[in-house]
């Protein structure tokens, strides 16, 4: 009977905090790494590096956000590339062909709402398989942009569309301030919100969720939307700072994104995942990626090092974690 | 009579290969509490879950107040004032509690936009409270033991204010104590207009607090009886389609020790030693959380062992995996079928074969063909219905899911079988016919453990009986020595035998 | 501003065999200059190659290089990381490759604040690059489309094997072979599909194409990679000697296969050379010299005829290039 | 009453043939594809490309086989294209240095069981997520048949291996017998043996399966291990046609193979999977890139089609076989 109780009290603190064990051992992986490169690599820890990796990261935390949202529900995102690839091309000619800044802006967003929403209905209403169903659209977007561009990219992105993601905010670059917004706003809908439960429960039990009323095409429907609408917002995020909108960008986005997801704890059974450790997770690989950099590490070695780091980490929060 | 509170008017539900349900009607008054009873599978889970917005009847009227009702999922049952408790828990297991409670039906604020959590956590805590004030409301539900669940289950049907309260098994796992608390509510539900449908094998608890009760079966509605006037071994009667035997406890205990357990710890288990022996059918009773299912799941494998051994006929056994133990011989029937029992895309046949593989096959290749004839033989044996052994597990009702897995154990040959609550959630009829099963059973030379939470199943079946208290064995019973009072006295660990906390058996 | 370059067609270019002859020989490197070299990838040999000439100049001269490659082709972000840290590590000067027109851009951007030179080489071409090192990609196709017509008069059905689809290479081979060719009128490209740079779908797509046309005089591939898959597929079909396949890139492979009578040519731009110039190309605008904007690199179609010319040392093939060239 | 006893009799038959009605949508939707591509590329069906379909679909299937049982056990294996990578490399080495084409055939073989046991340590001993693990070794693998061979391709695999995997036997390439051989043995696994059982068992309910005395991890691990063998087999069928090994082999075929079993219907959440309906995939994959390469269809709209054919495919099969 003591057992009941302790078992009772335990896990009621992680409530409170919004930063779980589970992050915890996500931040460990971190700080590894961090150590490591500042001892083999005299630049990384400069306060500039650190910005660095920040910017470089940020678009895979964006990406990765979305799709933690996509995995929490049960479900994954592999065109986030094609979608960001035609969100980016539409927003650009749009951009070049004179339409204001907002609407082009506007317009990428809900062109990257709009293949969330058709992945969403495949799945939802169709019933197919996340996996098929994202895997068939990855190649369909990415037709649908080469055959928009005829392949070309769409230079000219004017200055003012790019100097709202290049600036910087007391020394942060916006692309940084932007994610970081969005972080907030994913932690509130997540923690804060209905449809954070409903993800969490069509994730988790999905009859379940099913039994006590909760919409649960609606609820998919709003994940793939939503990781979307991040695609797209990523895609700005590149077109403004590389000047053109390529049909061909994006390529193996997807992996990137479910790695930080994973690393930082959510689980491809549904149901678990969360935003700390998924902004620590696109940190982890955004960090290792310039910390090889910097030591000079040829591509092969960096790839390996890729893999390995992936397992390790894993491995690391497994063992910090416990069993289960 | 006035309006009916809720009607049922030719219902008919059809899966594909089974009629589930067959042109159902039945009327139910405001206020009324009425059970609904029937063999396993009869098709009263079908039902409810008709009334919830979960099936779609085939043909027929769900009709509340008089209207006619089209559900198009739960959320609209819901909101048409119709609240359900599910035989199976239906819960969210990274949410807390109070989310599980609230989830499709959130306290917000901001127009719907954020959820209050410490309002629907004190909301939550209010209603617990009046079956399990020791549940917190905020605590992971997956922290709980299965029990509280069913708590909780309990306590989200009664959230919001509804005029039909529908349970499937609600007491499946609970003690009489925590019924007693149950009664209470629902006879205030009943006196504040509240029409409450009751689903339960436990004829004992439908007598106490049901009015009348419909009859199922194999999807028909056989008959209404008016509880006050009609005894319970006529409802029986109505259920299986014929009388049941009153039988006696019969006992083929021989004096060969076959299996000893000395010393025996995990992580919830102390020091636990008894001799076990051919033919003999050994109880376990004691409290909630006593301790029970671990000292099964420790001899079956799936528990470790920290201390102690276990000697099957004077060798010792080495047990670290479920393997282990069938190869010795042990068969350990799960208290958790759903979670731990079945595989639920597998056909029945599939299911019954899974532990003893190596066995049916030669060459390393299964003989398909043996397995069906011993799967076919067996399942015969259990009384599987329907008799569909293609037939995916997961369509069958609970009981007959229970009856595959026992089927199971005797495909593999286990000499040793231990049965975790068996007759959780299983009918009055199927309930002897596994009564005699395990009779049989020890008949032939095995030697069966049982572990109850029902002191007249334990009393009926046990040749000996073990009470546990906090992990421990805390007295040994002969045959002779058995009766209700000092199972309970030795339970709880007074001397009396009468102590506050006896009422948490079922008597 | 520049205009948006477009290294094929540039008129602000100059041959590589020229430098010397209009701007003296190479100034000297100051001691300890660092140049930073950032390939598309190490897993195709032309990006090895070329890397060696960076390294065999630089070598010769004192000034030390660090060559990396994204992890994969196609890894855009991964490669303006490394060209990134490259400028926050204080090279002085930039040989990129970069994987698309465009995700180097914020390099370009990051080095002109910097003041470091960035020169682009080969094959992506940089819209703001001020200094594009490499060859003429059009160049590629149009040199294997002549071949077919001084050599098979008679005309007849190719068909085109292609790069990735979108990338600049494969568009322009594609286009200059394609629009080559059918201007004499007497070919007909039958077939022109993607093969993705990959030799096993090169492999399946050539089966299939000779399978429906058994009358095919050749294949012209956008490189070296695929046209060896399609030589297998060519043989597979029993139509050798009868289907010309053409490469491009010239990586040894290929050249094993020309010397075994396999396979019947590729264009070679010899990267090694081509890195030597581009190395060049990067110290002489350290040194302040005013370099057109393009400087074109050579290319050669080799075949069973010529491949000996072009086997020897570096130097020797510098100097076989360096006569082509004053011809 | 009487409904239990028709209901008795109406199921038994699918039991006694392998060709399930879940099957039987896949075929449908062979068809219609084979009936379009049958009016739209007048060579299509002609005997001989038929066999050339069969034959460029078999490196697919052979992968995709090996990927139906892990995902049958209710894992999935990205890692597929480098193991083949890896395992091509080393066997190609042995041959070129003159080691008996048995031993290097075995050898190779050997590696690729080698890389599958690695994903399955890890899966089944160190509890780790199968999309990550193999998302890990993706890379890890990839970095070491690159490094092994300074990223060169090795040449000159000797007539005599190549003879084994391009003669024919009656007009059926060798590689299609092979396959077809692989997937007989794929269907008695499956159908026949305790593994197959074990198979079905871990992925449809783990921990039901550990009570009822399946050995999980040797299960996993079993599934791994075939996957890993398979690919390596996939890749001597490769190097036997190309006559070369490259470390960059076997790029995404990892999406294909996937691609396979879902459009042959087994689903990612594990414990549902068929032989017979992830070849009729592989062909369905097969012979849309034959048919649109018949077609010349130009090299967007391929991408394009490839992606609708997927989503297309899964909707059919969805349609026959009904929800659920
Ligand atoms: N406090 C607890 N914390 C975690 N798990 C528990 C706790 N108490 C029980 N369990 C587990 O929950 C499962 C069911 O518990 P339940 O309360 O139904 O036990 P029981 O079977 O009624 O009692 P007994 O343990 O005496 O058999 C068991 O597997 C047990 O191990
Ligand atoms: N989803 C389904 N698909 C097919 N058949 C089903 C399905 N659900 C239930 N059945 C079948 O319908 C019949 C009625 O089942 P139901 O669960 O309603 O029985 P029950 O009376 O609740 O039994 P129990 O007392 O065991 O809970 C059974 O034969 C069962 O196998
Ligand atoms: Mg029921
Ligand atoms: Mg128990």
């Amino acid at each position: 009977m003591s057992d009941t109780n302790t078992a009772t009290k335990s896990p009621a603190p992680s409530r409170a905090i919004a930063f779980s064990v589970r992050d915890a051992g996500t931040l460990i992986g971190l700080l590894i790494i961090f150590g490591i490169f500042a001892v083999l690599a005299p630049d990384f820890l400069t306060s500039r590096n650190l910005i660095n990796i920040l910017q470089q990261s940020s678009i895979n935390a964006c990406l990765a956000l979305g799709m933690t949202l996509v995995i929490i529900s049960g479900g994954i995102d592999l065109s986030v590339g094609p979608t960001a690839a035609v969100s980016a091309v539409i927003t650009a000619t749009l951009l070049v062909s004179g339409v204001p800044v907002p609407i082009a802006l506007v317009g990428g967003l809900v062109i990257g709402a709009l293949c969330g929403l058709v992945n969403g209905l495949l799945i939802a209403y169709a019933g197919l398989q996340p996996f098929i169903v994202t895997l068939g659209t990855l190649s369909t977007y990415r037709a649908v942009a080469l055959i928009y561009t005829g392949g070309n990219p769409v230079l000219g992105v004017p200055q003012s569309f790019r100097a709202l993601f290049n600036g910087s905010v007391a020394g942060i670059p916006n692309s940084v301030v932007m994610v970081a917004i969005v972080a907030v706003l994913a932690w509130v809908l997540l923690r804060k919100t209905p449809l954070g439960e409903y993800l969490m429960a069509v994730g988790g039990n999905e009859e379940a969720a099913y039994v006590a009323g909760v919409p649960i095409a609606l609820t998919k429907i709003a994940a793939y939307v939503i990781s979307g609408v991040l695609a797209a917002l990523a895609s700005m995020i590149l077109i403004g700072r590389l000047g053109a909108a390529e049909p061909i960008l994006g390529n193996l986005w997807e992996l990137d994104a479910i790695a930080a997801s994973a690393i930082g704890g959510a689980s491809l059974m549904g149901g678990k995942g969360s935003v700390a450790g998924t902004l620590l997770g696109a940190i982890i690989l955004g960090s290792m990626r310039n910390g090889l950099t910097l030591m000079n590490v040829q591509a092969f070695y960096q790839l390996l090092a890729t893999g390995l780091i992936i397992l390790v980490a894993m491995m690391i929060d497994r063992v910090t974690r416990g069993r289960g | 009579m006035n309006v009916s509170r809720l009607s049922f008017e030719g219902i008919t539900k059809e899966f594909p290969g089974v009629k589930a349900l067959s042109s159902v009607s039945f009327e139910i008054a405001p206020g009324e509490i009425h059970a609904l009873l029937g063999e396993n599978g009869a098709g009263k889970s079908t039902l409810l879950k008709i009334l919830s917005g979960v099936y779609r009847p085939t043909a027929g009227d769900v009709r509340v107040d008089g209207v006619a009702q089209a559900f198009r999922n739960p959320d609209d049952a819901r909101r048409a004032g119709i609240a359900m408790i599910h035989q199976e828990l239906q819960q969210v297991p990274n949410l807390t509690v109070a989310q599980n409670m609230f989830l499709g039906n959130s306290i917000t604020t901001l127009g719907g936009l954020v959820v209050k959590r410490r309002e629907q956590e004190r909301r939550a805590a209010e209603v617990l409270s009046m079956i399990d004030p020791g549940i917190d409301p905020s605590q992971p539900i997956s922290s709980l033991r299965v029990a509280q669940r069913q708590v909780v289950e309990i306590a989200r049907a009664l959230l919001n204010k509804a005029r039909i309260v529908a349970m499937d098994e609600p007491t499946s796992s609970l003690t009489p104590a925590e019924f007693d608390r149950l009664a209470d509510i629902i006879r205030g539900l009943s006196a504040s207009g509240v029409a409450v449908i009751y689903v339960s094998h436990k004829l004992d608890e439908v007598f106490s607090v049901c009015q009348r009760a419909s009859v199922m079966r194999d999807g028909q509605l056989v008959g209404i009886a008016d509880l006050a006037s009609t005894r319970p071994d006529q409802v029986v009667a109505m259920m299986v389609g014929r009388e049941l035997a009153n039988e006696q406890h019969q006992s083929f205990r021989t004096e060969e020790v076959t299996m000893s357990l000395s010393g025996v710890s995990t992580q919830r288990i102390r020091n636990v030693s008894f001799d076990l022996h051919r033919g003999e059918v050994l109880g376990i009773a004691g409290l909630v959380g006593a301790g029970r299912s671990e000292v099964l799941r420790a001899i079956g494998g799936v528990d470790r062992i920290t201390s102690g051994t276990v000697t099957l006929r004077g060798k010792p056994l080495s047990i670290s995996r479920p393997r282990d133990a069938i190869n010795a011989g042990i068969g350990f029937l799960p208290e958790e079928r759903k979670r731990e029992g079945i595989i639920p895309g597998r056909s029945v046949t599939s299911n019954v074969a899974l532990a003893s593989l190596p066995a049916f096959s030669r060459g390393g290749i299964i003989q398909h063909s043996r397995v069906r004839k011993t799967a076919e033989t067996l399942l015969q044996r259990v009384n599987l219905r329907p008799f569909l052994l293609d037939r995916p597990i997961r369509l069958f009702s609970g009981g007959n899911q229970q009856k595959a897995i026992i089927a199971r154990w005797l495909a593999a040959g286990s000499k040793f079988l231990l049965f975790d609550e068996p007759t959780r959630g299983i009918d009055i009829g199927a309930k002897s016919e596994i009564y005699r099963l395990i009779e049989q059973l020890a008949k032939e030379g095995h030697s069966v453990i049982v572990v109850s939470s029902e002191l007249p199943e334990i009393i009926r079946l046990s040749d000996r009986v073990l009470i546990m208290r906090d992990g421990a064995v805390a007295a040994e019973l002969a045959r002779h020595e058995l009766n209700e009072e000092t199972i309970v006295a030795h339970a709880v660990g007074t001397a009396s035998g009468k102590s506050g906390r006896e009422e948490q058996f079922n008597v | 501003d520049l205009a948006p370059l477009n290294s094929d067609s540039e008129p602000d270019r100059i041959d590589w065999s020229q430098l010397d002859k209009k701007f003296g020989p190479m100034p000297a490197a100051p001691a300890g200059l660092k140049i930073g070299g950032v390939s598309k990838t190490l897993t195709n040999e032309y990006w090895r190659s070329l890397g060696e000439g960076y390294k065999s100049l630089a070598g010769k001269l004192g000034v030390s290089v660090a060559y990396q490659a994204a992890q994969s082709e196609g890894d855009q972000l991964g490669q303006l990381t490394i060209a990134e840290g490259m400028v926050t590590q204080g090279y002085k000067a930039l040989l990129l490759s970069p994987q698309t027109d465009a995700n180097l851009q914020p390099v370009m951007e990051q080095a002109k604040a910097a003041g470091i030179t960035v020169v682009n080489v080969n094959d992506a071409v940089i819209p703001q690059a001020e200094h594009y090192v490499g060859n003429v990609q059009r160049d590629n196709g149009v040199r294997v489309a002549n071949w077919f017509i001084k050599n098979r008069p008679e005309g007849g059905k190719v068909a085109i094997i292609e790069g990735q689809a979108g990338v600049y290479a494969a568009v322009q081979r594609t286009a200059g072979f394609k629009k080559t060719i059918e201007e004499n009128g007497k070919f007909k490209v039958v077939a022109s599909v993607p093969g993705n740079w990959d030799r096993q779908l090169s492999y399946d797509a050539a089966t299939t194409i000779l399978q429906k046309n058994p009358d095919l005089i050749g294949f012209y591939c956008n490189n070296d990679g695929m046209a060896l898959g399609v030589v297998e597929a060519v043989k597979a079909a029993g139509l050798q000697g009868k289907v010309v396949v053409f490469g491009t890139d010239g990586i040894s492979d290929a050249y094993k296969s020309i010397a075994a009578g396999e396979l019947t040519g590729t264009v070679d731009s010899f990267p090694v050379l081509t890195g030597e110039v581009a190395m060049e190309t990067a110290l002489r605008l350290y040194a302040g010299q005013k370099l057109p904007r393009v400087v074109a690199t050579p290319q050669a179609l080799i075949t069973a005829e010529n491949y000996k010319q072009y086997q020897g040392k570096p130097e020797d093939v510098r100097a076989v290039l360096l006569k082509a060239a004053a011809n």
